[in-house]
């Protein structure tokens, strides 16, 4: 076997980077540790530059399609060196004010990022599951990582059990498939699925298992209900990273299994995810709107928003009344699914970031908290009703034309019901949307003065929000990597 | 007229399965922690009568050795007066059901889902250790990325520093 | 004779009593002992198929390798778990499930 | 003409945008230069629609100062995947006298929000207020001009999302004798009713989108399309309500009073003036161009329930005791006519809607400005507590006589001509309704007639000696408003032929009708 | 444009009042005496070209112009006006007392040597008004009768609210604006119908039309009904009487320009010009005719014990638009007009008379505190008396005449009833106009009148100069060899001027008893009024209040117009919105609220959910499968 592990050469330096924080950190005063959140960024970026020179347009994989480097995972990777470097960014100021031990919090969240990129890359159920593994520990740690605050102990607690229920319940689907099929590899996998006149109960059981670790992993209802808890409780950066990176990671990785194994059979499974999607929309958005905690109001909206990209799943093909399948708008499916994915991400990395610049400075994460925060933080608050409003799914903001490609997607595939019913919990959406909004421009505030915000927050925010108009009013250099990302997802299965 | 093996296969699934009862039923959480460890032998039982000897000796290893270990110096850690009155909450009936289901659910699928079958087949150590190190060494990797980031997590987490607890 | 469906049945009842464990245990280390019984559950179906089951030569392995993947994975995640139910107790006092709910709603 | 036809629709778009730019980047404590720019921005805009409007060639119709941009590509198995969402500008003649309106309304509005953020209480600031008009308003004509799916419901919400902090933050709440009325009530209910009815209008574009099979959402290639009837009649109706909750359509209309009554002045004028005009314009627009028989079909639907309006809402005035309710209510009422003059489908009445929607929206621009000023100086509007106003607001008084006076659809005025096409499109497909149309007038006189003998005339109320009459900028203002209402109802031809080129390639597609 | 000045520039006509009004309206600070001299110019430059075109028109006959005002399709909207001999007498007329009442107003307006400061607008309205008067007459088309029709409401409304500050003109201003606007929604109707059955708006198209059977004839009669409404409301038919009376509200002059020779004669004008179609009606020809002479016997009784000069003078205009309707109703288009005419100076006269006596007593205008006047004020008592002796129908003044003229054609083409409930009118008629004016001018005054003088020469002249046809125009009626067939001949062409010499001697006589009676009970003082009025009591009590039809309105508007309202205003907030609306966005978020219940905080719920959510998916699957 002739292996090029070139190809693997961001992984190797995003570990590497881990590792130099983790020796570093043992060289640098405890009072300038936040350099090594700097580095950090600096690191994945220099990472991300050296991927996009050295694999662009690169068509190859390891292991005879084990690991497959292509335009896909490119695409995956870059966003997810994009989110990780907003997220360490993001990370600095909130660290240095909030928790201990900066350099073992880096350096995991560093690792997160390796096995996100692993996930996006791996065509193969136990490389992927590993990488899925490496993800989640990282996470763990990281929920947990505010030592002595009670709440982000208990949201680790919760997490790392149920997401053990959930590791268990994936293994189990993934031993079925492997039993049944065979193999392992999501390309025979589907050839054996095709093979197969029809469906076996076990295979059937197998699915539903991985579809609900997968599930958790994204937090579909109802396989969502540590989500919530986990985002209020870990520390905001983490929330972030939790509501956009890993469940980008987890749809790239999802994408790719349904794409290259489950595209034949859809016509057995589109309903179950279409039922899954409903629920995720509806429940996410119905019950965010009792919320009085911010995190916890965007742990709600992020899970709708799982409904909506779960939407791009269940659309990947049409099934014709007669059980037959027609594939040839099914990149408008996965389009859709990573346009909303990257809008969703910029959006809701700035809502997270203008949270915890406002939690670093109040102590605060209420949305009553945040009456008057137009007045004391004219900037941060712009930004934070911004990506409110790219959230629900206003234009002008990126929010609106992914929210729209997907749901045309949804809609040319035959399931118009399910995207009236997404557009329709919009709308809910926009109400709880609107309350915060109302918080911050309308009422008066209740404790007065300024707000200080960092000037790199300020500089990131500033970014952040042009991505998300950027993204708003001119989508096409963005959508043009999304489809060729499709065609690489695609290639594969002909 | 029951073969051999599969007298031992039933003692061993009998250690598994009354392993695992006593795991999730019993009152003293010192006798859950014994439980456990027997389920793990018969586990390791069973792989034996699939002929993975190595497989069974990493899983006394790691189980009876290791996690075993490790559960019950947690259990040391915490609250001792705990131990010998377990109790479970209201909603073991529905746990129960929902138990009872999915056993039924699995095997139902299982049983009416044929399988190509072949003899019993053995899988040489480096057969294994092969297909490990080179077709398996990407995720091999990987894993050791999680053990690592498992122990600095634990260590970040539990570590005591500046008195605060 | 030994045949897949013992195995599978095996398996079966494992999960399901570990999950009975899951659902049912107040504290936070018996559910995490019940997760080791799922987990090993799932090695003892995968441990099935590798047996009887013919995979042809390029996946002979596969089976094994898998059921070291969950064995490593379900050790380190007891270790990372208990390590925070340990951070739990301290803050807490208790590792009773019951208990853990000032996040809800 | 000066060899920016091409772009003039784009910088139609584009110059509020800029406007607000600039505003962004000045400092807020700046006020003078914030108004001046929004200012500038707005005359500048104005005369451009105002240039647009005169470019529009009535003879040749059809869509004219038309240009497309690629916007974003759909590749499938589809002929227009290419070109998938563009960037598609045109006007017809029903869109031209909108873009003449929607620049009226801007510029003055803007000068009617003058003072915006001097008022003694509480300053709220100016910049952002000025920064999201002129987005509000920007959104307005992209609708106006887009003959792309994706791109009208694009510059349709745009124009929905500065409306609640317009509301929330610059607007008023009210206690009346029986309830009360919070802004961020007002606001909220204005958002999600307009969200709401987008929900709809949603669906429905994707549902034409998908059944179309060309994989483009330009409105222009879509007309290629014939729908097949079942199509047609099930998804017309979510774009008739969908756009009707915009336009006021009973019992969808209670967002519109209320809003009214939270919403400070221009925004008002903006909201009744403009965006109501949306969503009559989107029945047009998409559902009467796109899908003729389901419109067909479901016209005798829209007719009753414009007639409901007409009616309900001019009664519902009658019993109301606030200024803006009673003016809020009466567009209800109006708006009414609107939506009967379209589901006439024939030329008189659909002429005599579009008219309607221009002479309406300058009218309640008028009224609101009006009402603007007396609130601004009495802080009240109880028709019970103002009176005699006339003695010491007499240029107000007349203004809002002229308004009330086109309400009522008195000739001479835009009101009367708008309507008498109205009655006579309606008269030859429903006498019935037309009769009921026309009582609806005559009730709009009874509530007018009285809102004038109550607020403006009689004894001046001994508290109100001290008031002033309206401001250099407030006459500049109502007198352009009120030019264009003597306007057109003296001279409505030269608008009513634009119209009716529009119109006429509108019932084209009802191939019988036509 | 023709070479002469003729037909063709009757447009300029009202063109230029309404030229004067946007010059004055505006302008009016920064013009001399407020812009009232252009104004009066403007008119009297209207009263100078009425000449022309009336010799043009009898030389060269009737004409049309039109200009396309706006067109939709096939159907074209026109400005443009028809000169014929109907019109051409209003145009006359209506110059005529505009100008004088014009001239009059600067003294009317003036107090204590100072202009009064409305008397821009003041003028500018009047200008407005009558711009609109005169175009509603020249009017060729159905459309811009209407337009027109609106605008002389308009100017009723500003002129009659003139004095906004009072309540009592803001409201009789309403009044008058939405009563006649009621009648105008038949208008309206009526038009938009025959439109609809014809095509077109054009008057003498529609007419050849419909004489043609081009219309159904139910659709004619519908048409006619509500046309005749519209007629209804501006001429103050019962039951549309009601706020002709509240008008006097407004300035004096303005009564005597709205209530003598313009607006309420609108009404009449209408259905004059339409007779040709209301022909082919006989039944709405009927009505017309029953309206017409209840209004007449109405309103003259309610004259009888109103007690304000001015509201006497409208009863009576009230009475004598019926007399003018009931003539339209037996077919008299010339008579009604000719009466039309003389009725229009002789009220015109007695208005500005009126208001002379009101200018002199300080607006006081409560009659039981006249008497005597006469001899203060020579002018205006005399002229005032000559305008109510020419329409109590004293010969040889023209009320007689064209009284005399309705009255025949009444007996001619009606139903006995009919002329038996007009002769009973002329007795009211001669009674109240005689009660007026021996109580006004002639008896003993009934206050000190030491202060009152005769009013200035701007004031008296324009009385005077309206005295000379109040006395002649009568004598129009005969005819004049072949080229002057009579009044009636010269409007409709073929009508021959005819006595019945018994009905002259009874209406003669009829009157004779009415002045007779009044000559008794106010001068005479033989007939005790206190007498009567107690003897009949309940009768005197319901003339008194003008037979409760004002409070019959006012009851509709308060229970049910504006109870309505407010209901329907409650019901919109109550129900539509904060019940079915607001309750919609609650329960939404009260289920959202329930829902997020279910998130307990408890890992094994949550566990349990994921649990059950394999084993239902599971299940879900499978049974889709099966």
């Amino acid at each position: 076997m002739n292996n090029n592990f070139l190809l693997l050469l961001p992984e190797f330096m995003v570990t590497g980077l881990a590792f130099a924080i983790l020796t570093l950190d043992f060289f640098i005063g405890r009072d300038r540790k936040h350099w090594l959140g700097y580095l950090a960024a600096a690191g994945l970026a220099f990472t991300l530059i050296v991927m996009l020179v050295y694999q662009w347009n690169t068509t190859d994989s390891l292991y005879d399609g084990l690991i497959s480097i292509d335009g896909y995972s490119l695409f995956f990777r870059a966003v997810f060196l994009v989110m990780a470097i907003v997220i360490v960014l993001s990370s600095v100021e909130y660290v240095r004010k909030n928790l201990e031990y900066p350099g073992e919090y880096y350096a995991i969240l560093v690792f997160a990022v390796v096995g996100m990129m692993l996930m996006s890359a791996s065509r193969e159920l136990l490389t992927a599951y590993i990488s899925l593994e490496l993800l989640s520990f990282s996470l763990y740690v990281l929920v947990s990582f505010d030592r002595y605050n009670p709440r982000s102990n208990e949201g680790g607690t919760k997490y790392i059990l149920l997401g053990a229920v959930s590791s268990a319940l994936l293994l189990f689907g993934i031993s079925q498939i492997f039993g049944l099929t065979g193999t392992t590899r999501f390309d025979e996998i589907g050839s054996a699925l095709r093979a197969a006149s029809e469906i076996s109960p076990g295979v059937l059981v197998g699915l539903v298992l991985i579809i609900a670790g997968l599930g958790f992993k994204v937090a579909a209802v109802p396989f969502h209900m540590w989500a919530p808890d986990a985002y209020e409780g870990a520390p905001i950066p983490i929330t972030a990273f939790l509501a956009v990176a890993s469940k980008a990671a987890a749809f790239a990785l999802s994408l790719r299994f349904f794409a290259e194994s489950l595209l034949p059979i859809i016509g057995e499974w589109q309903i179950i995810l279409a039922i899954l999607a409903a629920l995720t929309v509806t429940v996410g958005n119905l019950v965010a709107l009792a919320q009085t905690n911010l995190k916890r109001l965007l742990a709600y909206s992020s899970i709708a928003h799982v409904g909506y990209l779960l939407m791009g799943l269940a659309a990947l093909a049409v099934v014709e009344p007669d059980g037959d399948v027609q594939r040839n708008v099914s990149h408008l499916a996965s389009n859709g699914l990573m346009l909303h994915l990257v809008a969703y991400g910029i959006t809701n990395s700035a809502a997270f970031l203008c949270l915890a610049a406002f939690y670093n400075e109040t102590k605060r994460d209420d949305i009553a908290d945040l009456a008057g925060s137009a007045r004391r933080a004219p900037f941060l608050t712009l930004v934070m009703a911004a990506s409110l409003f790219s959230l629900a799914g206003l234009p002008f903001f990126a929010g609106f034309v992914s929210k729209f490609y997907l749901f045309s997607a949804v809609a040319a595939q035959g399931l118009l019901w399910l995207a009236g019913l997404a557009i329709f919990t919009s709308l809910l959406s926009l109400y709880y949307y609107l309350q915060v909004i109302r918080q911050m421009y309308i009422e008066e505030p209740r404790v007065s003065g300024a707000i200080r915000i960092p000037k790199v927050t300020i500089g990131l925010l500033g970014v952040l929000l042009a991505g998300m108009v950027l993204l708003g009013v001119y989508p096409a250099p963005v959508m043009d990597a999304i489809q060729h990302a499709s065609d690489a997802l695609f290639a594969s299965i002909g | 007229m029951l073969s051999q093996s599969l007298v031992f296969f039933y003692i061993a699934a009998a250690l598994v399965i009354i392993g695992g009862l006593g795991v999730v039923l019993t009152r003293n959480i010192v006798y859950a922690a014994f439980a456990l460890l027997a389920a793990m032998l018969g586990v390791a039982g069973v792989f034996l009568l699939m002929f993975a000897e190595f497989l069974a000796l990493v899983q006394v290893l790691i189980y009876g050795g290791a996690v075993v270990i490790v559960v019950l110096f947690s259990l040391m850690l915490t609250r001792i007066q705990d131990f010998e009155n377990l109790t479970d909450h209201r909603q073991w009936p529905l746990a129960a059901l929902l138990a009872i289901g999915v056993f039924a659910l699995l095997v139902a699928a299982t049983l009416t889902t044929s399988v190509r079958v072949v003899e019993r087949q053995s899988l040489g150590f480096l057969e294994l250790g092969e297909s490990l190190f080179t077709d398996w060494a990407v995720p091999f990797e990987v894993a050791s990325l999680v053990l690592l980031v498992a122990l600095i997590g634990s260590i970040v987490l539990v570590r005591t520093s500046g008195g605060r607890d | 004779m030994i045949e897949l469906a013992h195995l599978q049945v095996l398996a079966a009842a494992l999960f399901s009593i570990g999950l009975y464990g899951v659902l049912a245990r107040r504290s936070a280390v018996l559910i995490l002992m019940s997760i080791e019984l799922m987990l090993n559950a799932v090695n003892i179906n995968l441990i099935g198929y590798a047996t009887f089951v013919d995979f042809g030569e390029a996946q002979r392995a596969l089976g094994q390798v898998l059921i070291i993947f969950v064995i490593t994975i379900a050790a380190a995640e007891l270790a990372l778990a208990i390590a925070i139910i340990l951070r739990l107790y301290r803050n807490r006092s208790s590792v009773n499930v019951d208990q853990i709910d000032a996040l809800r709603w | 003409m000066f060899g920016f036809d091409p772009y003039v629709l784009l910088l139609l778009i584009v110059l509020p945008l800029v406007g607000a730019g600039a505003i962004l980047v000045t400092p807020g404590s700046n006020v003078r230069a914030i108004r001046m720019e929004a200012a500038v921005a707005a005359t500048v805009t104005m005369l451009l629609s105002v240039y647009v409007f005169l470019a529009y060639d009535h003879s040749v119709g059809g869509m004219q100062l038309e240009r497309t941009w690629q916007w974003l590509s759909m590749p499938g198995p589809w002929p227009l995947g290419d070109h998938a969402i563009t960037l598609h500008l045109a006007i017809d003649g029903i869109a031209a006298p909108m873009v003449l309106l929607t620049g009226i309304v801007l510029f003055t509005g803007v000068l009617v929000s003058w003072r915006v953020g001097d008022s003694e209480e509480d300053s709220k600031p100016p910049k952002a207020y000025f920064v999201l008009y002129l987005l509000l308003l920007s959104g307005v004509f992209g609708v106006f001009v887009t003959l792309d799916m994706f791109f009208f419901f694009f510059f349709y919400e745009l124009a929905v999302l500065p409306m609640y902090l317009l509301i929330g933050v610059w607007g008023s709440s009210s206690t009346f004798p029986t309830f009360s009325r919070t802004k961020e009530y007002g606001a909220m209910k204005l958002m999600i009713y307009l969200v709401a009815g987008s929900v709809l209008i949603w669906v429905a574009m994707l549902a034409i989108f998908v059944e179309g099979g060309l994989g483009t959402f330009d409105l222009v290639a879509l007309e290629q399309v014939t729908f097949s009837d079942n199509f047609q009649k099930i998804f017309f109706p979510l774009l008739m309500v969908g756009f009707g909750v915009l336009a006021g359509l009973w019992p969808f209309h209670t967002w519109s009073p209320d809003g009214h009554v939270a919403a400070p002045t221009a925004v008002s004028m903006v909201h009744a003036g403009v965006l109501m005009k949306l969503g009559a314009f989107g029945i047009i627009r998409i559902g009467m161009m796109l899908m003729p028989e389901g419109a067909q079909a479901w016209m005798p639907a829209l007719i009753g329930l414009g007639t409901v309006n007409v009616i309900y809402g001019a009664w519902s005035a009658i019993g109301q005791n606030d200024l803006k309710y009673v003016i809020g209510y009466s567009s209800v009422s109006h708006m009414g006519y609107v939506l009967m003059g379209i589901a006439t489908l024939n030329p008189l009445g659909l002429s005599g809607a579009v008219l309607q929607m221009f002479s309406h929206g300058i009218m309640t621009a008028l009224f609101f400005a009006v009402v603007g000023a007396i609130y601004e100086r009495t802080h009240t509007r109880d028709i019970y507590t103002l009176d005699g106003l006339a003695k010491r607001m007499g240029f107000t008084a007349t203004m809002f006589a002229i308004a009330g006076l086109a309400s009522l659809g008195l000739p001479g005025l835009s009101g009367f001509v708008a309507e008498l096409l109205v009655f006579l499109g309606l008269f030859q497909t429903y006498p019935l309704l037309g009769v009921l149309g026309i009582i609806g007038a005559a009730i709009t006189a009874v509530y007018i007639l009285r809102l004038l003998a109550r607020v403006f005339f009689g004894p001046l109320g001994e508290r109100w000696e001290d008031q002033t009459d309206a401001s250099g900028l407030e006459r500049v203002s109502t007198l352009v408003l009120a030019g264009f209402i003597l306007l057109v109802g003296l001279f409505p031809f030269p608008f009513i032929r634009v119209i009716e080129s529009g119109v006429f390639e509108v019932l084209a597609r009802f191939g019988d009708v036509g | 444009m023709t070479e002469i000045i003729g037909t063709n520039w009757a447009w300029v006509i009202p063109a230029l009042s309404a030229g004067a009004f946007f010059i004055v309206l505006p302008f009016r600070r920064y013009l001399p005496v407020q812009g009232a001299p252009l104004s009066i110019a403007a008119i009297l430059l209207g009263f100078v070209l009425f000449w022309f075109v009336l010799a043009d028109l009898l030389a060269s006959g009737t004409a049309d112009l039109s200009i396309r005002w706006l067109s939709v399709g096939d159907t074209t909207l026109t400005w443009g006006t028809t000169v014929d001999q109907i019109s051409v007498t209003m145009l006359g007329l209506v110059t005529f007392v505009a100008l004088l009442v014009q001239v009059y107003s600067l003294g009317y307006m003036k107090h204590d040597g100072k202009y009064d400061p409305g008397l821009g607008r003041y003028y500018a309205v009047h200008s407005l008004f009558v711009a609109a008067m005169l175009a509603l007459v020249l009017a060729d088309n159905l459309v811009f009768l209407y337009i027109t029709w609106e605008l002389v409401g308009l100017g009723s409304y500003l002129l009659i609210g003139f004095w906004y500050e009072r309540r009592s003109a803001a409201e009789a201003a309403k009044k008058a604006f939405i009563t006649t606007r009621i009648g105008d929604v038949g208008l309206l109707i009526g038009i938009v119908l025959l439109f609809r059955a014809t095509g077109t708006f054009d008057i003498s198209t529609l007419i050849h039309i419909a004489q043609n059977g081009g219309i159904e004839q139910g659709t004619l009669n519908v048409s006619m009904f509500l046309i005749f409404l519209g007629a209804m409301g501006k001429s103050a038919q019962v039951p549309f009487h009601v706020w002709l009376p509240d008008a006097m509200e407004g300035p004096t002059p303005v009564s005597a320009l709205i209530h003598a020779a313009t607006m309420v004669a609108a009404g009449v004008y209408l259905v004059a010009r339409l007779m040709p179609l209301f022909e082919l009606t006989p039944t709405v020809l009927v009505v017309v005719a029953s309206v017409g002479v209840v209004t007449f016997v109405f309103a003259g009784t309610i004259a009888l014990v109103v007690t304000d000069i001015k509201r006497v003078l409208a009863y009576s205009t009230v009475s004598h638009l019926g007399l003018m309707m009931l003539s339209l109703g037996a077919g008299g288009v010339g008579v009604a007009l000719f009466h039309l005419v003389a009725h229009g100076v002789a009220k015109a006269m007695l208005f500005l008379g009126a208001g002379s006596v009101m200018h002199a007593m300080h607006e006081e205008t409560d009659i039981r505190k006249m008497g005597g006047l006469r001899r203060r004020m020579p002018v205006t008592g005399w002229t005032f008396a000559i305008g109510a002796a020419s329409l109590a129908g004293v010969i040889p003044l023209a009320g007689f005449f064209t009284k005399d003229e309705v009255l025949l054609r009444v007996l001619e083409y009606r139903h006995p009833v009919f002329i038996v409930l007009a002769l009973f009118g002329v007795v009211l008629s001669a009674l109240y106009m005689a009660r007026l004016t021996f109580a006004t001018f002639f008896g003993e005054p009934k206050s000190d009148h030491s202060e009152v003088h005769e009013s200035p020469t701007v004031m008296t002249l324009p009385l005077l100069l309206l005295a000379i046809p109040a006395i002649g125009v009568g004598f129009f009626a005969f005819g004049l060899g072949d080229t002057y067939k009579g009044f009636a001949g010269f409007i409709d062409g073929h009508s021959k001027f005819h006595l019945n010499i018994w009905l002259s001697i009874a209406s003669l006589v009829l009157a004779g008893i009415g002045i007779w009676i009044g000559w008794a009970a106010y001068i005479r003082g033989s007939l005790s009024t206190e007498r009567i009025i107690d003897r009949f009591q309940s009768v005197h009590r319901v003339l008194a209040a003008k037979y409760y039809v004002d409070e019959i309105y006012q009851w509709v508007i308060d229970r049910i117009v504006l109870v309505l309202g407010r209901f329907i205003a409650a019901f919109d907030r109550v129900v539509v919105n904060d019940t079915a609306v607001d309750g919609t966005g609650d329960s939404v978020k009260i289920s959202g609220f329930r829902m997020k219940f279910v998130q307990t905080g408890r890992i094994y719920n949550y566990g349990m959910a994921m649990a059950a959510g394999v084993v239902i998916l599971s299940l879900i699957w499978w049974i889709v499968q099966t």
